[in-house]
């Protein structure tokens, strides 16, 4: 009744590849924004708000996404918020995300040396710009690699959401290999294109690294 | 009134008192050394009189302004006081004119126009106008710190606090850093300054001071200092130093 | 909020939850092991090893890196078979951990090893060691204290990614949650509960591991 | 409870379905990956009997009650089959397609009753009737491999990873059609499951108007076209 | 028959020839000082000889063998010689009496008791028989470098190549690692040394090699070599040194 030419598999692969991407944008640039709001309570002064971003990290980084991705499906819908699959993907997957951007992010922070907000105090500024003209300027320059890396981690991240049933590669590649009974090939495209995604987002992270450290060394 | 009036200061790290009681008053147009063996407290009484560590006794008033640790009273305070580190503390992503420039903008609001001219001003004074646009890592240490002093002065301060200013240049870029802070004793600024350079500290200041263990164990004009220390730890100090 | 907590289960499905508790840690713990030896192995053999060896390596490190666990889960699981290679479930879960914590951990060993002063390696030979000797009693113990905390963060985050094993029919803590899930209907308190287990295990992970650095390098780090 | 569901349908204009797609030939998908089967188009007839569109939403074995009491769709038609346990959490209309769980093995494996199972690895689909029902009947030393959705659990199957399977006819039947590397035989037949919507409890209006759906279209023969359509057989008479 | 015999020893790196063709017999029992300015090669030398640098030409003899760069040949010719550095190299992760032990275990497959007397032997005959247990971040620099030297002499090497072995130590520290040495000396162990500390050599050494730009400048016994120099280039060096 139905038979699946090798590019019909790879067709339908890369159709749900899209979604991936998207997943993966979303995921991202939600994370990242969320991200940022964290750090601002993280390196802030108020204690409590230290407090809260460090339970937070603590919380989704010591539990594994995939019960992140259930408790958001599942858990949500008990409170009346009608959760679609591809909204607790990106939920769960934002909260994830910002964990350990505000973690990578507040290392970068960190490493800027004390020198530079003894001397921009010094000079009379407040807490913010220090923050905005003085620290952040030259920490956003070294977290460009490793926050680059890290989205080779949310690309993977995606493939979890297939078990919410959100019809991602992942998911697409479980389908096709029913329809077909082609596990080896499927799952071999599979791995394939999640390759193409994922390796150019580490090589530029490899080669960003080198480039800013080496640029950093003249300083 | 004394521009820098220091009153029975203490400060503790932990356990350990690092600051036990200083007393020390800086006249407007004064030139002051501070002359002591490495952990007497030189650089934590320098940190406290720009409001980097807070006293835990005692006050410190400038410009008959009492120092109060909150961010108002400690932005009025280092509007009247700037700071020049040993390390130079340049900031890498912005040109040597930026550096300058910036905390005159943000600080004071002046519209860039001003503040550029300013910083042009400031860097022809230490010998830097042409490096308007270097960025810091292609500066020497010696134009790094004078940098420095240009960005410090660019706020025009009442008195510069500089912290072993030459401690991490090569000898030879020594000399022209301190030629600039010559200068600007000339000229009548109020500096206080921490140093390892005897001969410079005896040849520009109007007094020395020597601190020991946390307290002034000697003060007075530089060639009393040197040519007549009156303790024995003063004795032993000059001592160890090569060039007197 | 309408919905009532029910944890009443929990008297007739405790032992699916410990017996998933004590799968995920079997898991972990040999995964570990032979995950931290493989990758040691690549470690040494992409910055001290034959040359011929090492472009294999830095492929099987770089597609592993840039692969879902969960895809190379399903391709040694139902992809391998049609090579004749065929498996438990378990023993597939822990190949597909040991062959991803190679990969993360190989990178991070190099580094560490990378570290290494080149006085060490020239003292080793000059005391007539190998190459291999030298590597092996000089210069490993000292790069794994040196990226110990980054090892030790890699097994948590292996461990935690774990729970995908569940979807090969592995029963680990993921398989009790969703089993039990299955039978009562309360998807939100059995996975509510489970995920409070996966963090205390972290944390007691976390724990263990810093005790196992404790043991291993009793001296600080040198430089 | 909720609010009057089939109020709420109406005024949305969409009924959301779920429906399985890894389970031939109730639900799978094409090579357009639409999904299709006989559960898809018994939601559509619903859909066009009620007047709204239908969104279909794809769900596994494992999922679609929690899909149900989270509010996510209205209706379950996954081939869901009924029991004390599900009757407490959900309520069902009458029954809409045959279904018969059964236990398949290649030609070489001997297994005509539950006690041959003794030492053998069987797969199923975490949560389906026939775990539930082989979990009862099953001997203490057989095996049970619980897959997270069908397709666990037939890659399982072909890929030799377990050497037995219990699902339905119909599944087998579709497995064998696509002339797969192993051919899933019937060795025994657990049980007569036939297949009912699900919808959440106390929807009184709602259920009373799915039941008259079904009756007209088993009345007039629209139903038994899908079951034609889907499973080359007549719908039995004492559906 | 020497116990080292270099001849015509060349070696580059890149472009540069370092070792511009080195003879150099060292008889058993003798002390060897190789002084000359940074860069004359001297370090390489060592190394040519343990075989941590590969020479591109002439030939290297170590008790009647040829030095033959594989792996088999290496072992043994480094059983013949040790070798100690400037930077002690002492294994952080081991404490000192496994320092010691560990080679012989390793390389000869000494069992761990005798190894273990060795090491007690060795670290006693340092001077630190009382450190067995200590980790070298517990240790002074002159305790790692003599634990450096029991090390070497662990393995029963016929000579020893020291590599500015006191240039990393603070001044009160040397003394006690060049005691050590001089004691070894005494007793008869072959011994090529690099050094800067002019009077040491003097004192200790049988002859004296002055090293200049990858050649051997001057050679002989150190009455001569620091009496009466011959050519201007040791003169200009042995000048530049403050304590001859
Ligand atoms: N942030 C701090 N926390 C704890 N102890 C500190 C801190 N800053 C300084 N100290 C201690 O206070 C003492 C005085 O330090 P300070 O830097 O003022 O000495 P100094 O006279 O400037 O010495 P140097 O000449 O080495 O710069 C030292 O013992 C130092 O270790
Ligand atoms: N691995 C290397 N690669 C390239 N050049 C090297 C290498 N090792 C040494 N050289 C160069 O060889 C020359 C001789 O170096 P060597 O270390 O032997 O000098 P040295 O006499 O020991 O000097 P010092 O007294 O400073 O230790 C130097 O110019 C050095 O830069
Ligand atoms: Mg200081
Ligand atoms: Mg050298």
């Amino acid at each position: 009744m139905m038979t699946f030419t090798l590019w019909d598999i790879l067709r339908n692969l890369l159709l749900a590849a899209r979604w991936t991407v998207v997943l993966s944008l979303v995921s991202f640039i939600g994370g990242g924004l969320l991200g940022m709001a964290l750090l601002y309570l993280r390196i802030g002064k108020a204690r409590a708000g230290q407090m809260f971003v460090q339970g937070y990290v603590e919380l989704f980084q010591g539990t594994p996404l995939l019960m992140q991705l259930f408790l958001a499906f599942f858990g949500l819908g008990l409170f009346g918020i009608d959760v679609p699959a591809w909204l607790a993907a990106g939920l769960a997957l934002i909260l994830w995300t910002a964990a350990f951007l505000v973690e990578i992010w507040r290392g970068c922070v960190e490493s800027v040396a004390r020198g530079q907000w003894e001397a921009s105090a010094s000079l009379g500024m407040g807490y913010v710009q220090q923050m905005r003209y003085v620290i952040l300027p030259q920490a956003v320059r070294v977290a460009v690699p490793p926050t680059v890396g890290f989205s080779v981690q949310v690309v993977k991240g995606t493939a979890l959401t297939s078990i919410i049933g959100f019809v991602e590669l992942s998911k697409a590649g479980t389908v096709v290999t029913n329809a077909t009974f082609e596990p080896f090939n499927v799952y071999g495209l599979v791995a394939l294109i999640y390759f193409a995604l994922c390796w150019p987002l580490s090589k530029s992270s490899q080669i960003l690294e080198r480039k800013l450290n080496v640029a950093h060394r003249n300083h | 009134m004394s521009l820098i009036a220091i009153t029975e200061v203490k400060k503790r790290f932990g356990d350990v008192e690092v600051l036990k009681g200083i007393n020390l008053d800086v006249e407007r147009g004064e030139v002051v050394a501070i002359i002591g063996k490495s952990g007497s407290g030189k650089s934590t009484l320098l940190r406290c009189v720009n409001g980097l560590e807070m006293i835990d006794d005692g006050s410190i008033m400038v410009a008959g302004a009492q120092l109060i640790n909150d961010d108002l009273h400690l932005k009025a305070l280092r509007l009247k006081v700037g700071m020049i580190f040993q390390q130079f503390n340049l900031f890498p992503h912005l040109s040597a004119g930026c550096n300058v420039m910036l905390s005159q903008m943000v600080v004071k609001k002046t519209p860039a126009r001003e503040a550029e001219a300013m910083a042009r001003r400031m860097l022809e004074r230490v010998g830097l106008g042409h490096k308007f646009d270097a960025y810091p890592d292609q500066l020497s240490g010696g134009q790094q710190q004078r940098v420095a002093i240009a960005r410090a002065l660019s706020m025009q301060p009442m008195a510069l606090l500089c912290d072993e200013i030459t401690s991490a240049l090569d000898p030879e870029l020594v000399n022209e850093v301190l030629a600039v802070v010559k200068e600007l004793a000339a000229d009548g600024m109020t500096l206080m300054m921490v140093t390892h350079e005897m001969r410079f500290a005896r040849e520009v200041c109007d007094r020395v001071v020597f601190m020991h263990q946390g307290r002034v164990h000697e003060i007075g004009p530089p060639e009393e200092v040197f040519g007549n220390p009156r303790t024995p730890e003063l004795r032993q100090f000059l001592g160890a130093q090569l060039v007197v | 909020m309408t919905y009532r907590f029910d944890y009443s289960w929990i008297a007739e499905y405790w032992p699916v939850i410990l017996k998933g508790l004590v799968t995920t840690v079997e898991l972990t713990l040999i995964g570990t092991l032979f995950g931290v030896a493989l990758g040691i192995a690549c470690a040494w053999t992409r910055s001290l090893g034959p040359r011929w060896l090492r472009p294999p390596v830095v492929a099987y490190v770089e597609l592993i890196r840039n692969t879902p666990f969960l895809i190379q889960l399903f391709f040694i699981f139902f992809g391998l078979p049609s090579l004749g290679v065929q498996m438990t479930e378990f023993q597939a879960a822990v190949l597909a951990m040991v062959i991803n914590l190679g990969a993360y951990s190989g990178e991070i060993i190099r580094a560490g090893i990378e570290a290494t002063p080149r006085g060490q390696f020239e003292a080793g030979a000059s005391l007539a060691m190998t190459r291999f000797e030298t590597f092996r009693h000089v210069v490993l113990i000292p790069a794994l204290q040196r990226i110990w905390p980054a090892l030790s963060s890699q097994i948590v985050i292996v461990m935690l990614g774990s729970a995908v094993v569940s979807q090969i029919a592995a029963e680990d803590i993921t398989f009790a949650a969703n089993f039990i899930q299955s039978r009562t209907f309360r998807a939100f308190e059995s996975y509510f509960l489970t995920t409070g287990l996966y963090l205390l295990l972290a944390l007691a992970l976390r724990q263990a591991l810093r005790g196992v650095g404790r043991m291993l390098f009793p001296r600080r780090a040198a430089r | 409870a909720r609010a009057d569901a089939l109020q709420d349908i109406t005024a949305r204009g969409t009924l959301r379905v779920a429906v399985p797609q890894d389970f031939p030939p109730f639900g799978s998908v094409g090579p357009d990956m639409a999904p299709l089967g006989y559960d898809i188009d018994v939601a559509k007839l619903i859909g066009a009997k009620m007047g709204v569109k239908v969104e279909l939403v794809p769900v596994t074995s494992a999922n679609r009650i929690p899909f149900l009491q989270t509010n996510k769709v209205d209706l379950v038609i996954s081939s869901l089959g009924k029991n004390a346990e599900r009757e407490k959490v959900i309520d069902f209309t009458d029954a809409y397609a045959p279904f018969f769980n059964g236990v398949f093995a290649p030609a070489g494996v001997t297994a005509s009753k539950p006690e041959e199972l003794a030492g053998k690895t069987i797969g199923v689909t975490r949560g389906a009737i026939e775990d539930l029902e082989l979990t009862k009947i099953a001997p203490a030393d057989a095996v049970i491999k619980r897959y997270e959705d069908n397709n666990g659990t037939i890659s399982a199957f072909l890929s030799g990873q377990v050497e037995v399977v219990a699902t339905g006819n119909v599944v087998a039947a579709a497995i064998l059609a696509r002339n797969p590397p192993k051919r899933p035989e019937l060795k025994f037949l657990i049980k007569n499951s036939p297949c009912f919507i699900g919808l959440s409890k106390e929807q009184p209006a709602l259920l009373e108007k799915l039941n008259g759906i079904l009756a007209a279209a088993k009345a007039d023969g629209s139903l038994n076209a899908i079951a034609q359509k889907w499973l080359s057989a007549d719908l039995p008479k004492d559906l």
